[in-house]
């Protein structure tokens, strides 16, 4: 098992594939994010009634595999409305609206826990909404919300290893071609587990972090 | 108004055999949650023995768990595991992944909500007599399960979706297995996949909503 | 109106060839040292492209997505050893054969299979969605005993294989020898040329793009009759002769 | 100059204010007292138009709070308002609490508003908590750190609902002392207390709510010497 | 007959028990009292076991608590605690929370310790409670909830620590009360308290701690009406 065919060149094509990896979970966390706050805070502002559409709608997100997800978003775009996008916009497209439905509900969780009194406080002040929200309401919520979207962040950055059906070559997908190719599977996907062990371990220690010291004061 | 020839008739046609996948799907799940949850209270036991060595096995198995991707838990135990002559089967190779991994998540809920319980209640148990066992399982147990209860609702749900990986290992009864493989014959990926969709989202709220049932009823407190 | 522009013109008119070729089905279809595409269906891909006079692209693709990739437009063709059925038929549409596969029965050694009957009651497998799991499917169900297990990709039946979790598999002769002679798969080897019609495989591209079917059925006789199918099949696979891409008895 | 004229409001089925009247010029310290419930917290709210009202009107310097046309952020600076629930901003130390809405709504430059938030925090005895987080302040210090911030922004009224009742006994006098010094400086303010000898000390006049009606008005040494409202007797034999 | 043998107990650089001499006798009732940290909650526990000892010996009828051979959970049965801190099973009903010791340690069997809880319920004045949740229950209801509990396993001695003082002023004479009446039916208790009164009523000794040290024991009259420890004559003009 230690005698290896693996050269430095392939991994440097394994460390392509992390990099594929980070990259799809960049730009899905990051609009899923963006999308997700404009949610949250729109289910917020309308109530539980009227936002019902919306819940629903990102509720599907959560409710069927990513893999189902995928395949089907796939299909549609390009089987059905007959669109060109390659398998990476797809993969970003699918895993942002995926990230975004976890994180309305963590944004929302995250304003309701900003005690009513203050935001009275500031209102009463003079400020607007909207100054409210950003001076007020958006650092003491991310102060909860922070801990869970960390933990959102590295989910999806796992989730990501199914991007293969749409052949994006990720992590996975590129151990998968070495694997094909040098036929040692076991040490090659130990390096993967551990690619992917190194990335969300720290990630997820630091979040654990944040959680404790915030939650003593 | 789409310039694609939607064949639901065909696709619909599968739908017994789609079901019967979504049965399987639905019986790996919960055998893989009763699996979890027992594996899962016993790293929380390890955790807490003060023992180093088993409070260590319990720690890297949840960090396995919780920062690697499922599928390649999954593969793991199908091809890790073959790797040293133990054979699993597809079926056992997908459930035993699920429970490895709803057990590392839900150990480490059992640890959050066994810190919202108060030391007295073990304290009270025990000036009454009960040994640290009985203390533990009569007492502090059933509160831990009921913290704990919503995240384990949520486990359950990603249990279900995971079952969606079983194609690695060869898996083809359950609902995902099932529709590959329909769909390796017909190529109606999208009609054949949207079926698949809405069982899941069936699935999956009717998850939900029973465990809201069961919460009213089982924690009248 | 003008007679609307169809699959062919297009391909000439982009300049670029997209084929879906299968990367982990040596020697069709693998990665050398520098994990660049290689093998039969890319340099068969590349003679295509040149005789459109076009530049190819080799879009990797696994066997189950060969023909989703197509229908989805994000490519032109697929050179991926398709095997010929009806059932695709009716979705796509086929070329004349352009290759030829044997099938050998594949078996770890502990199973103590030595012919395909021996395969009766035993757990087999093979690439999901391939012409050989398709028949090998077939046949455990027929024989009522045993089980089938499709795996996503070859590497993964014979790790299976290799180590114990499979009895036995049916694969192309080629992708067999290949894999036994790696020496990676230990304990595995082949019995015996599997009892199955030849895997006749062809190019695929849309069902209602005429144009392009008939420049590729004659693309692919020309590849014979110029002697170039005997080079690369040489080159790939190894001395000795390529199989015969005619029936006997009867016209494409 | 405060008028509320006719103002009715009900939460729900629930009327909470049945027909206010109550005008209160430049320089009056207004008191008002009165049992849980009555409707002196609503009251307050709707004066800065944190509430809206069912009908009637509240008019601030001749500006109707609840018209269309108001600027309710612009006219909210010219009414401080300090509740009982504490409600520092935790993020923000003690001067950034005073600064944020200077800054913010005003559009001081940051010199300008901490100047002027030193200046209010010195005014209340806080000048040495500028650089704290405000977890780090008693009940006390909390609200008068509260009650700086409103002074921050130059109001022409000061609302005060219950500041004290949150508190532990021996923090009540610090903050009543600031109430106080600032009557004494001629402040516009409506206080809403349970402090009877507050009430008696500072104001000009007290007001006695009960179940949505103000049902007496009187200068102190009236209300409470001669109370004529039957209820009103009631609550002040309650609270000696 | 409990005793205590020059027992000696740290928490760390901390000495929290610094050589306690004494016996209970049957049918005693001992109240200790004595300042925040003296160590009285944790002499309690030590005489049950939950806590190990530095050195020293308790006997309880003549088994040394602390020895290895000694079966603990046998020996708790003997000797019921109730604590300051409110620890009713909250996923039981009130009846269920005293049936499980009975039927865990004890091995009643379900209807044994069903009669045997409603039993005690009934004689704590919970007789109309059984089926209901603690969480249901007044604070004073719940510590009676608690003594009922531990009344159920027919335990000799009765140890209570301050099971008032996390109470509301009104529902601290319910639970006083049970003590009395439990006291009046011969029971063998120490009760640490801070309610003075009671102590006077219903003790036979009452012993004062003192920072790890028992400074005092005497009967009741002797110790409150005569205090001959300086630190005891501080402490009980501190509470008068
Ligand atoms: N947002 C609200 N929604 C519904 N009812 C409300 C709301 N705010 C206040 N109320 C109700 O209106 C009534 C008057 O409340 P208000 O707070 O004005 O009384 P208060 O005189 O300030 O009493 P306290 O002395 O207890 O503060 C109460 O019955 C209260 O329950
Ligand atoms: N588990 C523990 N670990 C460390 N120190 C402890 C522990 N339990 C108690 N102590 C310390 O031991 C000392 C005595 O505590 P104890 O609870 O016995 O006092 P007490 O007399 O019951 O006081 P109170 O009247 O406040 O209940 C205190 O200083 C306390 O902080
Ligand atoms: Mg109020
Ligand atoms: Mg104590």
């Amino acid at each position: 098992m230690f005698e290896t065919a693996l050269t430095t060149n392939d991994l440097l094509f394994l460390a392509r594939g992390a990099g594929m990896t980070l990259l799809v979970t960049a730009i899905a966390v990051g609009i899923g994010t963006i999308l997700g706050i404009i949610f949250g805070v729109v289910r917020y502002q309308l109530g539980a009634i009227w936002s019902a559409p919306l819940t629903f709608f990102l509720d599907i997100f959560r409710s069927i595999p990513l893999l189902i997800q995928l395949v089907l978003a796939n299909a549609f775009i390009t089987a059905v409305l007959k669109i060109k996008v390659s398998g990476f916009t797809v993969a970003c497209g699918v895993l942002a609206l995926y990230t975004a439905a976890y994180c309305c509900e963590i944004v929302r969780g995250g304003i309701e826990a900003v005690p009513a009194n203050l935001r009275r406080a500031s209102r009463s002040l003079g400020m607007s909404w909207g100054q409210d929200m950003w001076n007020i309401v958006m650092p003491l919520a991310t102060r909860v919300a922070l801990p869970s979207w960390i933990g959102l962040a590295l989910g999806v950055m796992k989730d990501s290893a199914l991007v293969y059906i749409v052949q994006v070559p990720e992590l996975l997908k590129n151990t998968q071609t070495l694997i094909t190719r040098l036929q040692e599977p076991l040490f090659l996907l130990i390096i993967c587990g551990l690619f992917y062990f190194l990335i969300s371990f720290p990630i997820a220690r630091f979040g654990g972090y944040l959680e404790k010291r915030w939650s003593n004061d | 108004m789409f310039n694609y020839n939607f064949r639901w008739n065909q696709a619909l046609a599968s739908l017994p055999q789609m079901l019967e996948g979504a049965l399987v799907t639905i019986q790996i799940a919960l055998l893989s949650m009763a699996i979890g949850i027992g594996i899962a209270i016993i790293l929380t036991v390890f955790r807490l023995s003060g023992n180093k060595l088993l409070a260590a096995i319990a720690t890297s198995w949840v960090e396995i768990a919780r920062n690697t991707p499922a599928l390649f838990q999954i593969y793991m135990v199908h091809f890790g595991l073959g790797g040293f002559g133990i054979h699993i089967s597809p079926y056992f190779s997908l459930l035993f992944g699920i429970a490895f991994n709803n057990a590392g998540y839900l150990a480490e809920n059992f640890r959050g909500a066994l810190k919202a319980i108060p030391e007295t209640q073990t304290r009270a148990a025990r000036s009454l007599g009960m040994s640290a066992g009985q203390a533990f399982g009569h007492v502090v147990m059933p509160q831990m399960l009921r913290i704990a209860f919503l995240p384990m609702t949520n486990q359950m749900v990603w249990a279900i979706l995971m079952t969606s990986l079983g194609a690695v290992v060869a898996m083809t009864t359950d609902l995902f297995g099932v529709t590959s493989h329909l769909n390796s014959i017909s190529f109606r990926t999208f009609e054949l996949f949207a079926i698949a969709a809405v069982i899941f989202y069936v699935i999956t709220k009717a998850i939900t909503l029973s465990a809201r049932l069961v919460a009213s009823r089982l924690f009248r407190y | 109106g003008p007679a609307a522009a169809d699959k062919l013109d297009d391909i000439i008119g982009a300049g670029t060839l997209r084929c879906a070729v299968v990367l982990d089905f040596p020697p069709m279809g693998s990665r050398d040292a520098d994990n660049n595409p290689v093998g039969f269906d890319v340099d068969y891909c590349n003679d295509l492209a040149a005789a459109l006079g076009v530049t190819a692209e080799i879009v990797e693709t696994a066997f189950p997505e060969r023909i989703p990739s197509l229908m989805s437009g994000a490519v032109d063709v697929v050179v991926g050893s398709t095997s010929d059925t009806l059932e695709r038929a009716k979705t796509v549409g086929m070329t004349m054969p352009y290759y030829a596969f044997e099938n050998a029965v594949v078996v770890g050694e502990k199973s103590g299979i030595t012919d395909e009957a021996g395969m009766k009651g035993k757990v087999v497998g093979a690439t999901a969605g391939t012409y050989e799991a398709i028949w090998l499917e077939g046949k455990v169900k027929e024989w009522g005993a045993g089980e089938f297990r499709p795996y996503q990709n070859q590497a993964d039946v014979f790790l299976a294989l290799s180590q114990g979790q499979l009895d036995a598999t049916v694969s192309t002769m080629e992708v067999a020898q290949a894999n036994v002679k790696t020496g990676n798969f230990p304990g595995i080897s082949i019995v015996a040329k599997a009892d199955m019609v030849p895997d006749y495989v062809a190019l695929v591209t849309l069902r209602e793009e005429y144009g392009l079917l008939n420049f590729m059925n004659l693309f692919i006789n020309q590849q014979v009759r110029t002697g170039r199918y005997a080079e690369l099949y040489t080159k790939w696979v190894g001395e000795g002769e390529p199989a015969n891409l005619t029936i006997p008895g009867v016209y494409r | 100059m405060i008028e509320i004229e006719n103002v009715r409001k009900s939460f729900g089925p629930l009327e909470v204010l049945k027909g206010i009247n109550l005008t209160v010029p430049k320089g009056e310290v207004l008191t008002i007292i009165g049992g849980s419930g009555s409707g002196k917290s609503t009251l307050l709210t709707c004066i800065n138009g944190l509430e809206p009202i069912d009908s009637g009107r509240i008019l601030v310097d001749g500006t109707e709070v609840h018209a269309r046309s108001t600027n309710l952020n612009s006219l909210r600076q010219k009414i401080g308002i300090v509740f009982q629930q504490w409600n520092a901003f935790p993020h923000l130390t003690v001067q950034q609490n005073v600064m944020l809405a200077q800054q913010k709504v005003l559009k001081r430059s940051k010199a300008e508003a901490a100047a002027e938030a030193e200046k209010q925090l010195k005014h209340v005895g806080l000048g040495e908590k500028l650089d704290v987080y405000p977890t780090r302040l008693s009940g006390g210090q909390q609200q008068r750190m509260a009650i700086a911030r409103a002074l921050a922004m130059n109001p022409t009224y000061m609302l005060f609902d219950e500041v004290t009742s949150a508190l532990d006994p021996q923090l009540v006098g610090e903050v009543l002392d600031t109430l106080r010094m600032l009557a004494s400086e001629g402040m516009t303010m409506i206080c809403v207390t349970h402090e009877m000898k507050f009430a008696r000390e500072v104001s000009d006049r007290v007001a006695f709510f009960h179940k949505g009606v103000m049902a007496e008005i009187a200068p102190p040494e009236a209300l409470f010497g001669a109370p004529k409202d039957p209820e009103l007797q009631k609550f002040l034999a309650a609270t000696h």
